[in-house]
């Protein structure tokens, strides 16, 4: 349960199984999320959105690698930094993008905004904007799952300042009491928006390893390279599969920008050495494209034509955003109840709602 | 008719529901083994067994929360707060995660969950333990709120509650388990209470008491008195349900007695009597002939004193009285 | 008159604090090295270090509870929460610890603390982030409310209530923080605004439109409108402080005017406004000549869209404009 | 940080200080609980009081052990079964007798009951009913101490069911975080109502390893050995007075009685044997005499004396509870705001109170 990064994860079973196909599409499925996420902040700075925008830029190795290893029965949930989990859960540009707008046909039909969006069809769950809420709800979809007697678990994810919360302790001792396969997984980033990890959390070597107190399986990770993502959140999937147990993952990981678009000190806290380097050096785009270079998988053809691909998808997203109407006045008032949505009995049976 | 405590009532709703659907999981702190804290589900695990009757550790944010998302995937968790007042500890759960996640979701969540315990002054725990949050909640859309005053009440919202597609909160009340009421027998069918629909648990004429919960008895007992010794008429409104609200059978009663005094062991200070009395001086303003008057929980926390707290703090059938004479 | 920022004004009432009373500390998420999320508290860590200004983890009840526990030692810890939307978390510190610890102690303790952060919808930030909870922090006894509407008051009032020796919370809004209004010089004299007085912000004669915290700006530009389409004169009253509340102020001006419209961006159901409601009918029973109406935030969770939060959710000067006309 | 049994604690430097004096004060301050609880108990069944009653007998060492050690900025505060502390902390019976009959001169004047005693002038802070409520507290008084300038620390009390409320984990990263002479104490009696420890925790070896997670320095005590209690929590104290550093300590003990007095299942959750083999071998008030005896300290006489001391002690407090009398109506709303009570302009401004 060490951080061992000397390893080499590309010999891992569940990388070997990836053709080349499978390769290709973890590079796009990234690269769709940076696109998504530099439209965003253009469309965002251009005044279109409310709101915040918390972008994933950096990060994306974490939802596309851990989520790839998904089947039909494993479900996700994640905090307000949402995109890229969102994306990779298989979710449309075109619903994201007309969400951030604020239009009817959002993902959330424009109630959510950046911070909520949701594909229960395709097992993703939010999207949530108080720090740590949604941890006892991850626990509950794999107790969920666990319950209706599925193989299958749930990645909830938190950021690295979202550990001190209350709930997030609650959620780990039932997790390991009750044996629910849910996987926590830690994207450590460093900063929780201007505060270091080390001014926020006292911990013994890594964050991951508070999993102990509770006699929980945990590991390390090096969020940057989808080999090793996918090999060690692999076994935690299949711990949660085969033994119904949790497991606590810290993925190491950086975001390039502030914490959210309007952080007005995010040349602040951090040193631009400091940026530069992991842009440089640790961008997860650069480090998976490079190895898929090195191994033949992709050409730098291939990989033009899916930038190309993958821009073009993005200006047919802010296209559908801009055509998709804005919700009607009316909207206010629906989807608070299902009983009234649903027009039941239920649902029209007293007075639900109080303006007068 | 057959009669039951209500604790047996609430049992009976659980029973009924158990067998009806196999994704109602009750959960909570001492539920399963040590039969609840006030033997509300007595029986209940040694009958379902493990999987479907769940004691707890004492973490309220973190199984609440566990309840809320196994909702989303269609389990129907029913979970109980040993006391509501410690709603407090679990407060983000109820209030964003239950109440919002519809919402912010565009529709394509619902949480289909009950939480349900009892909620009510009256047995000397002092102020940490005596919360009546009925108002708190129902003042979050999203999210229901009910408060049953007889065992059958507790029986037929409980069965709804466990049935309704959205968060329900149910407020029980520890001084009401063991009362006794009758309650429809099962072999006459399948006995439910709608959530939205009042009661008026005695008709009258002079003047309209409304209260919800084991405030309706109080209301009962100040009718009586002031039957007996001031000749006045009252008519008695059980809320029932205080979100949806059965908004109708309130302006009826009013619109015939023309007065109306509220009964509510909330604080008086944004009290779910408050939003009553807002409403009936609005769309009753030509029918009152006198203000809508309230008697609450005096405006302090919790007592302890024995000697304060229920002849003195909570409202008392004599304090109904004083309020009805002094519009009359 | 000089005139300052409303975060600038909250600033200097912190640094004269700070200065004034070795025992007040600022602490709260990034409100330190970071000058605060939403920059009130810019420069007060470089002034006055790491003592007197503390960042702390995102431990809401953690760093509440140790304020409140801290205080009991005549330690004055001004708390900031990033959003007072973020209460859900730390609610059991807030209304059991703080609210209750006097009572509980039959008078040993007190809590001087003060809570403070913004509390207010329209910035687009969703269901969770846009909590209104004055009142419901108001209805516990033991606790003190206060939402500020102008600089000026944003200063007085934060400086009253880091004196004041009972918990206070204050709720500030991120849409006025960039605001610009006059406020006294310092070298004019200490400047404090006493908890639990009112202001007339504009006089009139013909309704009374009662409002609090930047509501209090909505009802003013409904005054103007009826002043100009409709000749009616408005009053405006600004509550500033919720508990205590200001009952005398409000019923004279209704004594006056026989009209009034509350202007309240809670939640319709039990919502400060349906207090004052409530109070208003009752003292003011034969004076009105109408039923008090409310403009409420649309009973909803909060909406992201843009295109509907601020125009059609929130509280706005034309649904204002609109009921005072439906009682004219 | 092992719980080593085999050690001879009565030959810590702590202990040896302790004159002939002090141990039979030891043995007399226990013996205050031990009669308190038995006469609470038989006037609660007498129907004399109201609410709840959580006896304190079994664990009396614990309370008595540890606050022996405080000096004058030293404090203490506690859950709901707080009698032990309250009269360890130098509280007199009658003040505590007078609030269980909820008569107005009852240390919290008939507001607060069994589970509010309070005593800030002997820097007891109660007394608190909200499981795990009070560990945020606890956390604030030494940060207080710490504030102010003072060498203190704060004993801050918790059961083995407490440690899975989030309120604890979040104090316990702000402890160590910041450098706060806290000393938690769990009072490990290996029950949390009818929930026995490991159907409550997910834990490694013992609960107050989880200490680790943050870093925390930790140690597992024999709290019905006096001795060790005392030589173990000295080095906590020492930690937090020196250092300003907390310290998570876990003390074994066990309560003879039910949950509380209405706790209907007292005899079904644990076995018969159970509780006899602690009340025969285990218990703290027997072992502690046993003890003195052997040193030569006590003898049977002096035992007895003090038995019979603390006996009248108890009925006289129970004669100063029923002459004490009710609180008058009009203190409902006294004790609500300092202000007010307190007759200044800001509780004379504006109205506090909202009966009508
Ligand atoms: C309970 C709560 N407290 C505070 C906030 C404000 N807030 C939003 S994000 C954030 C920082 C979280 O940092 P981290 O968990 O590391 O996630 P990251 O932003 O790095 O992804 C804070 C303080 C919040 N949303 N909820
Ligand atoms: C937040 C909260 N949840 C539940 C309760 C009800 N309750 C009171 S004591 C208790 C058991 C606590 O056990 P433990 O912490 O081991 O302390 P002990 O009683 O053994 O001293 C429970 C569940 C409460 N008071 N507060
Ligand atoms: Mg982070
Ligand atoms: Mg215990």
């Amino acid at each position: 349960m060490e951080a061992t990064t000397s390893q080499d994860y590309s010999q891992a079973p569940i990388n070997q199984q990836l053709s080349a196909e499978d390769k290709i599409n973890l590079y796009r499925s990234m690269a769709r999320i940076r696109r998504f996420e530099q439209e965003s902040l253009k469309r965002y700075q251009g005044g279109q959105m409310g709101g915040f925008l918390h972008l994933y830029i950096g990060q994306e190795s974490v939802a596309v690698g851990t989520l790839s290893l998904c089947g039909p029965h494993d479900h996700a949930i994640t905090a307000y930094r949402c995109h890229g989990h969102a994306l990779a859960s298989g979710m449309s540009m075109k619903e994201c993008m007309a969400e951030l707008y604020g239009r009817i046909d959002g993902c959330s039909r424009g109630k959510g905004g950046s911070m909520h969006f949701f594909a229960p069809d395709k097992n993703f769950w939010g999207g949530h904007g108080i720090v740590g809420g949604q941890t006892p709800l991850g626990l509950g979809l794999a107790y969920g799952v666990k319950y209706l007697g599925l193989e299958g678990a749930c990645f909830c994810y938190l950021g690295d300042g979202a550990i001190n919360q209350g709930a997030f302790h609650e959620s780990l001792n039932i997790a390991e009491l009750f044996d629910i396969p849910v996987i926590y997984v830690i994207e450590n980033n460093g900063y929780s928006m201007g505060t270091s990890q080390v001014r926020s959390s006292a911990f013994k070597e890594t964050l991951a390893r508070r999993a102990e107190a509770y006699d929980m399986e945990w590991d390390v990770v090096n969020g940057e390279d989808i080999y090793e993502v996918r090999a060690k959140c692999h076994v935690a999937l299949e711990r949660a599969h085969k033994e119904k147990k949790p497991t606590l993952l810290e993925l190491n990981t950086y975001r390039y920008y502030g914490h959210s678009v309007a952080d007005a000190n995010a040349k602040k806290y951090r040193s631009p050495e400091e940026v530069a380097d992991y842009k440089k050096n640790h961008d997860p785009l650069n480090l998976w494209k490079t190895r898929l270079l090195a191994e033949g998988v992709l050409s730098e053809e291939i990989a033009k034509e899916i930038n190309k691909e993958v821009r073009q998808e993005v200006l047919d997203a802010v296209a559908f955003a801009e055509a998709s109407p804005t919700p009607g006045v009316e909207t206010i008032t629906e989807d608070v109840y299902w009983e009234v949505d649903n027009n039941t009995e239920a649902g029209n049976t007293g007075r639900h709602f109080f303006n007068d | 008719m057959r009669t039951l405590l209500y604790r047996h009532a609430l049992r009976e709703a659980f029973d009924e529901e158990l067998e009806r659907d196999d994704n109602v999981v009750l959960m909570g702190e001492e539920v399963a083994q040590y039969n609840g804290a006030y033997k509300v589900t007595e029986g209940l695990w040694q009958k379902w067994g493990d999987k479907r009757i769940v004691d707890t550790p004492i973490s309220e944010a973190g199984f609440i929360g566990m309840g809320i998302g196994a909702s989303m995937l269609g389990v129907r968790p029913v979970m109980e707060l040993m006391f509501w007042s410690f709603h407090s500890v679990a407060f983000d759960q109820l209030v964003n995660n239950a109440a919002c996640m519809r919402y912010m979701s565009g529709g394509l969540a619902n949480c289909p969950i009950v939480v349900r315990g009892p909620a009510n002054g009256g047995t000397n725990v002092g102020a940490t333990h005596t919360h009546t949050p009925e108002g708190l909640f129902a003042a979050f859309p999203g999210l229901k709120v009910v408060s049953p005053a007889t065992p059958a009440d507790a029986k037929g919202l409980m069965k709804s509650a466990i049935r309704d597609n959205d968060p329900v909160y149910v407020m029980e009340n520890t001084l009401l388990y063991g009362m006794e009421g009758e309650v429809p027998d099962p072999a006459d069918g399948d006995f439910v209470i709608p959530l939205g629909k009042a009661e008026v648990k005695k008709e009258g004429t002079d003047i309209s008491l409304i209260a919800h919960g084991r405030s309706t008895l109080i209301a009962l007992e100040a009718a009586e008195i002031l039957a007996a010794e001031h000749g006045i008429n009252a008519e008695v409104v059980d809320l029932r349900s205080i979100r949806p609200l059965d908004e109708e059978t309130i302006m009826q009663s009013v619109r015939k007695t023309h007065r109306a005094v509220l009964v509510d062991e909330s604080k008086p200070f944004c009290g779910v009597s408050a939003q009553i009395t807002t409403m009936i001086q609005d769309q009753c303003f030509d029918d009152l002939d006198a203000p809508v008057k309230r008697v609450c929980t005096v405006d302090a926390p919790g007592i302890y004193a024995p000697a304060l707290e229920v002849p003195h703090q909570l409202p008392t059938a004599k304090r109904v009285v004083e309020q009805v004479l002094s519009i009359r």
